[in-house]
């Protein structure tokens, strides 16, 4: 069996330089058609994969089809504008300095693998103080530290109300509880239901009825528009 | 590893004892150490331990680790080091001796870097967004009490009074300080980060991983490269 | 503090340098051990060290401390001890002997402590050499979006803020910490290597390539030229 496995790619500007060094293709002299069709296959690839290509590679596919235009101009029209500047120059400046950086990446990665074998002192005295006062979590804070612990606090809030509380209910808790209010009562409306209620059980009651109204157990009956609900235990009818 | 390092000298059985404490993050537990030393996959949490480690031999190899450590301390006070293994919060580090940690109490540069806990940041950031806020308004959002928080950040400065509330009990408003902006390197509060700056480095998801991830499922595609196909 | 110290035994001498690298949790740059000696106020930012600094004596004190620095590498090393005092990220700082990192570097528990991803260092090696940099800088030559990266390098401490730009939306700037020093093993940025050499090289690489492929496709020419006579 083969897997295939893509090298992950950083972003638009990996992906052409995978192209460029896969094809062999001089990076002076970009075939431009030829690599914004591999460019725009590799789109629809991740799209038929169901992954929704982040919007770079979106913008990358405009600036290829841009260039690409611009290089199919009848010549003589062309001819002022190319001794001006070729339509690729700039994404070739963007690719080479990208590459230069890919390279640096490298030698800075050569010094890390020399330095592997060297390691540092693991704790300091005022962690060791931390620790003797059993605050264990100490950890140097930064500004965006600060800010994140501000903006989860604040998402934390609204998560409570949207997950938390309803996680807690089960819909077989709420169907048990309308089955046992119709047991005694032959119609109720489901304001009555609900009285006393926070809404988080109004709607884990509400999908219960819906429950128990596609399984047959109840009907629902409205005399007019916009009336009140009114909802029938089907033994009752029958009864 | 355990064989091989009972056939090691016992002068390097204490050099890899001694780094390892030496290079730990935490204070290292005995039980850790013996760990590292038996089985070589203290990492794994999957393992379970303990039937190893009930084995005498576990306790014996405890024993002797024990010794290793009382060992080097005694190397270590002989050549005069100014520093020790101690054993704190559970586990063996290193630390100045009592002696020469005095030296350093008389040395400026020495005084912590502040700290804080994850409840304090989380006050501090509270207090730093809203000030000038009271206790209970804090309280309200953190959802627990704060009043042993607040007090720690009045005392390391980070915080202080500005004023009361004109609100029944006239409770106390909290501001940052001067140190507060120091701490963080800020200019002043309207440098703080805005939401939406803090948003982008908390919500991104890491897209190229996923996609890989995905991608190696995949069976057959146009695009394969040099390094694809394996196995 | 000056006048105190030079009474003092030289092995006191040298343990009082020993502890203060031992204990500082940055490396320690020589000059700030010299002051710490000289007038115990290095913490002291207003102080104006210069009029001291230029002193012979200033000279003389570094000079000195340099020398007790290699006399208690030597004990370390003759008492077979697994660390050592370095220089790396501008100052002196204990760290493991090669030959007992390596030990560590086999146990799982130390292992992966290094490693960073390709991204991490792309972006790493972008800010390592264009700082003080803006993240929308750092995608612009990435051609990708790097929230997730950025926040990774600064929950490792290997970059921080340095302060804000004065472009519209005052963006944050973010610069390499001593962290970052010290895990590549480097005593300052200019330890860095050389990008200009690395531009030459990435230009003769693709200079070479399209000879290369200016050659070959010239060839392929030729063949199809003399194929068409032939037919």
């Amino acid at each position: 069996m083969f897997k295939i496995i893509l090298p992950i790619f950083e972003g638009p500007l990996d992906l052409l330089l995978y192209f460029i060094k896969r094809d062999e293709i001089n990076i002076y002299d970009i075939p431009i058609a030829r690599i914004t069709d591999e460019f725009l296959n590799y789109i629809r690839l991740m799209q038929s994969l169901d992954i929704e290509p982040a919007s770079e590679f979106l913008v990358m596919a405009a600036t290829l089809m841009e260039i690409k235009a611009k290089m199919l101009l009848p010549k003589e029209k062309n001819l002022q504008a190319e001794k001006e500047q070729d339509p690729r120059q700039q994404l070739v400046d963007r690719l080479i300095e990208y590459q230069i950086f890919k390279e640096a990446s490298k030698a800075i990665e050569e010094k890390l693998y020399e330095n592997q074998n060297i390691y540092f002192r693991g704790i300091f005295e005022s962690d060791i103080q931390e620790i003797a006062s059993k605050l264990k979590t100490f950890k140097p804070a930064n500004v965006v530290d600060l800010g994140k612990a501000y903006f989860n606090l604040i998402h934390k809030k609204e998560d409570e109300v949207k997950e938390i509380k309803l996680n807690q209910l089960k819909i077989e808790d709420g169907i048990e509880y309308i089955t046992s209010v119709m047991k005694t009562e032959k119609q109720v409306s489901f304001s009555k239901i609900c009285s006393g209620y926070s809404l988080p059980y109004k709607i884990l009651f509400f999908v219960a009825i819906l429950e128990l109204i596609k399984q047959k157990k109840i009907y629902a009956y409205q005399s007019e528009f916009q009336s009140e609900i009114i909802f029938f235990s089907t033994s009752n009818l029958l009864n | 590893m355990l064989n091989i390092f009972f056939e090691l000298d016992r002068e390097i059985q204490k050099r890899i004892i001694e780094v390892i404490i030496f290079a730990s993050e935490e204070p290292i537990p005995l039980q850790k150490l013996s760990e590292i030393i038996l089985k070589n996959r203290s990492n794994n949490k999957l393992d379970n331990f303990s039937e190893q480690t009930d084995r005498p031999e576990s306790n014996n190899l405890n024993q002797h680790i024990l010794h290793l450590i009382n060992e080097i301390r005694d190397e270590l006070e002989q050549t005069q080091r100014p520093y020790t293994i101690v054993e704190v919060g559970g586990g063996f580090t290193f630390a100045t001796t009592p002696e020469f940690g005095k030296v350093l109490s008389l040395l400026p540069t020495f005084k912590n870097k502040k700290r804080l806990t994850k409840a304090m940041l989380e006050t501090l950031a509270i207090i730093a967004y809203q000030q000038p806020i009271t206790k209970p308004e804090i309280e309200e959002i953190r959802g627990t009490n704060s009043s042993e928080i607040v007090n720690s950040l009045l005392e390391k400065n980070l915080i202080q009074i500005v004023g009361r509330k004109d609100s029944p009990g006239r409770p106390f408003l909290f501001g940052t300080t001067n140190e507060f902006l120091k701490l963080f390197g800020l200019n002043s509060l309207d440098e703080l980060p805005n939401l939406n700056e803090i948003k982008s480095f908390v919500n991104e998801k890491n897209r190229a991983e996923e996609i890989t991830l995905k991608i190696e499922f995949e069976q057959e595609n146009k695009i394969d490269g040099e390094q694809n196909a394996t196995e």
